[in-house]
């Protein structure tokens, strides 16, 4: 059975810039993975080329079956990805927002109990879901997006700092969902700083620097920031 | 494609709703211009009732490039244009449905734009059916036109200044020609024309036929750059 | 096309830049010998210059937008494509700017004023725009694909002027001069030498866009490479940043 | 005050060098007006000639809404304002600093659509010593104002639209007084006008001083709320 | 001597939700305070608020012996903020960021050695210097933040989860950079979600929920989220 995710040699550039200059990474489906590596190294690129938002203009790279360089577009329904913006309009309310992004990314309908739990179980009910989004805050905003992800529940997660800003309760409910995750069979990749945390899911850890993969550096050995030229 | 386009139609429309936008500010900004252009345009000379349907076109289009900014605005919040992408909703859907809701605010626009030029600058209408014609067609191409510019423009951070760079020229036909097919039923025909009213409808029906078909083919890869 | 890295000429060019330049020569040669016309003595010799300006505008626009639609088509896609686009739309802009320039200087005698609203010169200041706003997109900085495929569906729209511009004069009345072409009146050799000078010049102007275009295409062709190679440098650059952090 | 002046006009400087839009969005732009109004306003009736000033001038407006836009939209990064808040420079500063760096977009601006209208409207110009006092004052209100507005909606979602609402209004005064000093400048005097070339140009004088004197004062405050 | 901060029954207004409902909290100088509790609860509000961005419309509020009610911009000059946000000009490069916002909060000069020093302790100088902000990954856009706190360096700092999104290695320059405000005698208030962190400080930590103060809950009792009404 091949892997959810094979990069070998991928190179991405953010304008002139190669962010990612070289990443060999494999990922079994089924499997859970943790990225770490300094600030700047090219984690959330990594995430985005996974996702098809950032070309990849060298190596090999096959997502899903489907290889990125040819085409970008098939395998994104079956992806979901949390990065650090939040993709809501900040015009709507969460309900609507909701409603929303169902209807677009092909996720059970917003009344379907899978929704409303979703909701439940990230604390975005009740009377937040009467609130514009552009005033929630924002480990709110995280909530929301878990949420509908949760909903969605594609074959493939990307999650890019997903603890951040979460508060204690929903770091709980995070580690129940991968728990979770990982029960159904479901890939994910994740991008954290969070060492003790990343251990503690058990999480196979693949280092980055400087764009590419390679042993993760002691805290020490990092001492000398890698993207400072 | 069309149940995408609905979804988004009814999304910014709601939004509309929420923010009023183009009530609270696009309409009003149009009347503005009427009457800047009353201003100058120093009236004494009376250009103005013979210049109305211009003029009048002339504010429809600087209203659709606000009306445009918006839509496309709502667009950039934040990581909205890379869920979009993600979501795999079509992206035809997308543009019919922006490009939707954007006509439905241009109707009103101009209508209460036509009740303003028939007030400030005393034209007395005349010629509604041909009228009605004209407008239609134009609101169909400059919503369409305006809003495949809207996604040209949206990925870069300059949006307020290329859309209108970009988006005024190309809609110039649109404007020649709703200015002659109202000259033509306000009465005020151009003696010796050599083209009739026939033919400006139909160039106003070519663009909108033409920008329908260029959004829904452009948008899907204009939206992977945005 | 090896020496293509160090130098922008070749044989090729050369001869095209030679013939170009010639035929421009005897064009104006021509040009200058047709006999004054009554309402506009000497200025009616532009006409040796100024259709064929106006043409090569066409070109360029055109080229543009083919270029374009060849980017456009997975298959046949390439960065070639992509730089013939851009620099078919510099040299067209440049000479949309004559069209309008050498129109303006021949409209100060015929019709009084350097500029009329009239429909051909308004589709043609238009046309400028377009291209303005062409070029402005194209340096909007993103990565090249994104560039590039922005730049190509704008082209496409942007072509749309060129018909629009040229059947101007049938479209609406116009002051200015109708698609002689078309009205030809074969015999009226007063007309013959005009119009024969006018497609002499026709022919210079497309090889002198042909020359130029070839040329602006290798220059970029080789700061695009040299952009490859500071890329390659970049990308060993990351890498070793990342050795030198293990 | 002016040492922030400075280093706010140098900043915002700096940023449009890097970012190129005045000159190759706001400008184009300009001239696209032109151009339409050409279209818009039926030559052959040919009042272009005659209403050039004032088109001349609208076009101008226009144009400070873009450049104020883009302003404004430096501003609205993202934590900028708060920034800027708790940074404690002088409001007065920032303001001054800001409207600088308009004046300096605009007088470049004035100048090629100066030449725009030479050649597109066959205006020959004369009176230069006026025109350039005109301008020169016009410049200074028009900076000072839309840069006043761009803080008033600067904290707002909605500033593409709301920006042009409130400035082209407040703007009018320009509009009309540059209007009347350009005609006279041309030598197409009205005839029979009750006021003189002096009344329009102390007006544009007294809008300009206005709204330094607004923005120094009113701009601490509306950061605040921004 | 009187406190740093002090708030009695402090009301802040969100639109009109009233996301601050009667907040006391008393800081000494010098001291450190850990803010936490769910999302939502107020924290971001708080420290706004503290730094004079959100009027307080209600009760008692008191900072650097002004009085936020009355004034809300004289304490400005001695505070420091780093939000969710990092208050950075996307299109200017860090250098010029540097430089501009040296000039405007009154720090040292951009080339004076607090500045450079600053710059390299948080690993932003070299090649970064002449990157464009809007280019920068979201844990570098933090470092150029802290970087300029460092360099400014203010009486009282408010800092909205500064962990989120640093690295391993800039997460100890942070703790070292904490244990010198608190040996230079510097006020600092942080929101975090870290608990673990939180006690590693050996800070006092305050519980904020639904926009009060009051004991922390434990995760347990969070389980039904404070913010649903
Ligand atoms: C600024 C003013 C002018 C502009 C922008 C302009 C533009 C153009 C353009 C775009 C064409 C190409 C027409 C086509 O084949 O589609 C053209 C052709 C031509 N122009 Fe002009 N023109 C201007 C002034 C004049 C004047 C003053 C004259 C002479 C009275 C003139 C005479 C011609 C002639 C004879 C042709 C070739 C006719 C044809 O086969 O199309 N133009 N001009
Ligand atoms: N135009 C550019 N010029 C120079 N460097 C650039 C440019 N664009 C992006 N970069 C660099 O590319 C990298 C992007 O990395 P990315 O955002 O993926 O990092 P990350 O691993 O997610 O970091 P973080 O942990 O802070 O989120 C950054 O180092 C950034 O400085
Ligand atoms: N207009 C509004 N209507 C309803 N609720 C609002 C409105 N504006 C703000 N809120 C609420 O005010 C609160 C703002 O809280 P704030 O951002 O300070 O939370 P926080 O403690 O920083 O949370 P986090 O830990 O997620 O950062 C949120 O609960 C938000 O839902
Ligand atoms: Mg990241
Ligand atoms: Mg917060």
């Amino acid at each position: 059975m091949d892997p959810a995710v094979r990069l070998r040699a991928a190179v991405c550039l953010l304008g002139r810039f190669p962010a990612l200059a070289g990443v060999d990474l494999e990922v079994a489906p089924g499997e859970l993975v943790v990225l770490r590596g300094p600030n700047g190294a090219g984690k959330s690129t990594l995430l985005r080329a996974l996702a098809g938002l950032v070309p990849v203009v060298d190596g090999e790279a096959v997502v899903l079956g489907h290889d990125l360089r040819v085409d970008r577009r098939s395998a994104r329904p079956r992806i979901g990805l949390i990065g650090h913006a939040s993709g809501l309009y900040d015009d709507l309310t969460v309900a609507d927002n909701v409603r929303f992004w169902c209807r677009a990314s092909g996720a059970p309908a917003v009344d379907s109990a899978a929704v409303t739990d979703a909701l439940a179980l990230w604390g975005v009910a009740g009377r937040l879901a009467g609130v514009v989004c552009g005033r929630l805050s924002a480990g709110q905003r995280r909530r929301v997006a878990l949420a509908l992800l949760t909903a969605r529940w594609p074959d493939l997660w990307l999650l890019d700092e997903p603890r951040a800003g979460l508060d204690a309760d929903a770091q709980v409910t995070l580690d129940d969902l991968l728990a979770r995750a990982r029960a159904a069979g479901t890939t994910v990749i994740v991008a954290s700083h969070d060492d003790g945390w990343a251990e503690s899911l058990g999480a196979r850890v693949v280092g980055i620097v400087a764009g590419t993969t390679g042993s993760v550096p002691a805290v020490s050995a990092q001492r000398e920031p890698a993207h400072v030229a | 494609m069309w149940r995408d386009a609905l979804a988004v139609a009814a999304k910014d429309l709601r939004i509309e709703r929420r923010s009023r936008v183009a009530t609270h500010q696009v309409l009003p900004f149009a009347l503005v211009i009427l009457v800047l252009f009353g201003f100058a345009l120093d009236p004494d000379r009376g250009f103005l009732a013979r210049a109305a349907s211009g003029l009048y076109w002339l504010a429809v289009l600087l209203a659709v490039v606000l009306a445009a900014q918006r839509a496309a605005s709502i667009e950039s919040g934040d990581g909205v244009a890379d869920a979009m992408r993600l979501s795999g909703i079509d992206p035809a859907g997308v543009f019919l449905g922006k490009a939707l809701a954007v006509a439905v605010e241009l109707v009103a626009l101009e209508v209460v734009l036509g009740f303003g030029v028939v007030v400030l600058y005393g034209v007395d209408p005349s010629g509604l059916g041909l009228l009605v014609a004209a407008a239609g067609l134009a609101t169909v191409g400059l919503a369409a036109a305006s809003t495949v510019y809207g996604a040209l423009v949206g990925g870069t951070r300059v949006r307020e200044t290329l859309l209108p760079l970009l988006f005024l020229p190309a809609a110039a036909p649109v404007l020649i020609a709703a200015t002659r097919v109202t000259d033509e039923a306000l009465g005020g025909a151009v003696v010796g024309a050599s083209v009739g009213v026939g033919d400006w409808l139909s160039l106003l029906g070519v663009f909108a036929v033409l920008y329908l078909c260029f959004g829904v083919l452009a948008y899907g890869p204009l939206l992977e750059d945005a | 096309m090896n020496e293509s890295r160090s130098r922008t000429g070749s044989a090729l060019t050369l001869g095209l830049g030679i013939a170009a330049w010639s035929l421009l020569a005897l064009t104006i040669g021509l040009g200058l010998g047709l006999p004054e016309t009554v309402e506009q003595d000497v200025y009616s010799r532009l006409i040796a210059v100024h259709p064929p300006v106006a043409w090569a505008a066409y070109i360029a626009a055109i080229v543009t937008a083919g270029a374009s639609l060849v980017w456009l088509v997975p298959r046949t896609r390439s960065e070639t494509a992509d730089l013939v686009a851009g620099a078919s739309a510099e040299i067209g802009v440049v000479f949309t700017g004559l069209m309008l320039a050498t129109g303006s200087i021949w409209g100060r005698p015929t019709w009084g004023v350097w500029w009329v609203w009239d429909a051909r010169l308004t589709t043609s200041a238009l046309m400028l725009a377009v291209y303005v706003g062409y070029l402005a997109i194209r340096r909007v900085p993103d990565a090249y694909e994104v560039r590039a495929r922005r730049s190509a569906w704008t082209a496409m729209a942007a072509v749309v002027i060129v018909p629009v511009n040229h059947f101007a004069v049938e479209w609406w009345r116009t002051l200015h001069q109708g698609r002689s072409l078309a009205q030809l009146t074969p015999g009226d050799d007063l007309d013959g030498a005009f119009i024969g000078t006018m497609l002499l010049g026709f022919v210079a102007m497309t090889l002198l866009y042909v020359w130029l275009l070839i040329h602006r295409v290798r220059v970029e062709r080789m700061t695009s490479r040299l952009e490859d190679e500071a890329l390659a440098d970049a990308i060993e650059a990351r890498r070793a940043e990342a050795v030198g952090a293990n």
